[in-house]
């Protein structure tokens, strides 16, 4: 711990019953009637300090938080709406204040009172340490308002030479395409087991002319289709889709005795 | 400067032209262009075996006390008028866009904190950062992304640009303002809240490594 | 220069700047302004007293051969580099591009087959060749005019140049793979009927031995 934040705790003691002054109470108002214009909880904590008239490093935090709980009772008294923020700092203060002044309770895990409070000094002399600087570089000489660029710059003319690339593979590869163009057919499905409904219908409309009896439809197949039964299956079903389109077209009849029984077919007589 | 040793091996290749020569290139094309030019620029620019670095040391001195000035900014060269000079230029003085308060604060921050969360603004500040404070800021080009944070959620960081530099008549960041005070005061240490896991103290020790090193050498 | 007499007149009220601070603050103005300023407007902006006109003489006299001039336009005063160092002002950009498919298929018919004529490449490229890619060619130096084939019309030929070799790295257009090769090199994907293919191959030794032969058939 620095020697300042011992110096700060012997101020909190001597503040225990210490009653804040009407100067104190006055600038604590002020700040009330503009909520607005902060910049947050620790902006309003900064304000508040400066009414301590001390240095940063010495702050009374205790007092600090004091300040702060008051002009959150005044905005409430008011009725002035107070961003969530600004009342979790006030709760923060209120646990803060309540550490600092019960003794330390040693089977209390987490940080003490007084790391709290030499941080939230810390964190005071940060903002306003950068508050300072910030003003120092807006101060400095600045571009276009104390310092100045050339008024005319000569734009630099851009010659463009464009050179072309090809690589010996790109060379080939190109050669390539050209000389194997011509070897690509379009992907087909090769379907040599397979009979087409079409098929069927040509190879029966050839037969059906034939056929004045009941006729089991499978001795329509082509004697080439009746062996491999992977051929047979596609041929079977090629020949009932085409006889089914011969029944529609009106030049066959269709039967079946039952479930599972051969189906048959014959030739339709044109009685009209 | 780095660049001093190059042009010297290749001289037997070719004569560059004499230093007084090069200075005059130097000389015209800082006063041509409005936008800052680093040693690179320059000796790609001018002839063969030319060393930018060395006949711009030359040129600052020449201008030394004139009442335009060759100002260092970020790694490039510049040519400015003095700043004593300014009454003279009420007519070329640019109306920039007032900053916010907040908007200051913050780009203070990110200068003296770099690379920096939005978290440890916000941290810094005690109150959240708008949107609109660090958009306008980038649209400023004064501040830009930096790599992201090795921390849990890998946070983007915030840092200034050369663009900001240039603003603001600053030669590097280190030479901001009172940044030597502020960090033997411990105040640009990423101190955590007391109440913070030890886990998370070892975090910001890394982060702490990280700033130092952007601003030493 | 008329006006350097109004100010002495006035002398006695303010003391004016020494003329050495004067030529700064013409330095600046001339500097920073988009446009060139008057006698008479330099006089304006600066304190009570000056004498513009002196002051650019002194200013003028110390840019004599430096790379930047005091000019004068019209009855205005402006600063510009030095014209012998407008070679500065230029920036040469190498753009590099990818060649078109259409050059490159051109480009490979030319080298494989050559002497072609452009009959000959539109016969086998399937598409006619656009005058474009054999100006882009002939541009480059990759391809030049052959001598004329003894056909009907006596069209002009192409060949490829010593340009074209060491751009590819090659020693002459024969060490170009063949098809075969080009195959077992993977740049071929799709399979042709192996007699295509080795009819092809023999195509281009063929045309290795006498490529002229190769289109005369």
């Amino acid at each position: 711990m620095t020697p300042d934040t011992t110096e700060t705790a012997k101020d909190w003691d001597g503040d225990a019953r210490e009653r804040l002054s009407v100067e104190d109470r006055m600038a604590a108002e002020a700040l009330i009637v503009d909520v607005d214009g902060y910049e947050g909880p620790l902006d309003i904590l900064l304000s508040l300090s400066r009414t301590q008239k001390v240095d940063l490093r010495k702050i009374s935090v205790l007092q600090l938080a004091r300040q702060y709980l008051l002009f959150v009772e005044r905005a409430k008294e008011l009725r002035l709406e107070l961003a969530a923020d600004y009342l979790v700092m006030a709760a923060w203060l209120a646990f803060l204040k309540s550490r600092l002044l019960l003794p330390p309770d040693p089977t209390e895990e987490g940080p003490s009172g007084e790391e709290l409070a030499a941080h939230l000094a810390f964190q005071l002399e940060r903002l306003q340490a950068m508050r300072d600087v910030a003003a120092r570089l807006m101060a400095r000489d600045r571009l276009g308002r104390d310092f100045f660029v050339r008024g005319i710059p000569e734009v630099i003319e851009r010659v463009r030479k464009v050179t072309y690339s090809a690589t010996l593979l790109d060379l080939m590869q190109g050669y390539a395409r050209i000389r194997t163009r011509d070897e690509f057919r379009p992907f087909v499905m090769d379907r040599d087991a397979v009979y087409t409904m079409e098929e069927a219908l040509g190879h029966m409309r050839g037969l059906i002319g034939f056929s004045g009896k009941w006729t089991d439809i499978s001795s329509y197949l082509p004697e080439d289709w009746q062996k491999d039964p992977i051929k047979r299956r596609s041929a079977t079903a090629a020949t009932f889709a085409a006889s089914l389109e011969l029944v529609k077209e009106g030049k066959a009849e269709l039967r079946q005795s039952g479930l599972f029984e051969p189906i048959e077919l014959r030739r339709r007589e044109q009685s009209e | 400067m780095s660049d001093t040793q190059t042009p010297e091996i290749e001289e037997s290749l070719f004569e560059a032209p004499p230093i007084a020569e090069q200075e005059r290139m130097v000389e015209a094309v800082l006063f041509a262009s409005a936008d800052p030019v680093t040693i690179a620029e320059l000796n790609a620019r001018m002839p063969h075996g030319c060393d930018a670095g060395e006949a711009l040391v030359h040129l600052q001195k020449r201008y030394e006390g004139r009442g335009v000035h060759v100002i260092k900014t970020g790694n490039a060269y510049a040519m400015r008028t003095a700043g004593d000079l300014s009454f003279l230029m009420q007519k070329e003085t640019v109306e920039t866009r007032k900053l916010s308060r907040a908007a200051i604060e913050t780009l203070a921050i990110i200068a003296y904190h770099q690379p920096v969360t939005r978290a440890e603004i916000e941290e810094i500040r005690g109150v959240s950062v708008s949107r609109g404070t660090v958009d306008q800021l980038l649209e400023m080009e004064w501040i830009r992304f930096g790599r992201r944070k090795m921390t849990p959620g890998r946070p983007v960081t915030f840092v200034v640009t050369p663009d900001f530099l240039d603003q603001f008549g600053l030669e590097s960041a280190r030479d901001l303002p009172g940044l030597k005070e502020l960090r033997s005061a411990g105040l640009l240490e990423n101190r955590p809240p007391p109440s913070l896991s030890d886990a998370l103290d070892e975090e910001r020790e890394d982060s702490d490594e990280n700033q130092t090193e952007l601003f030493e050498e």
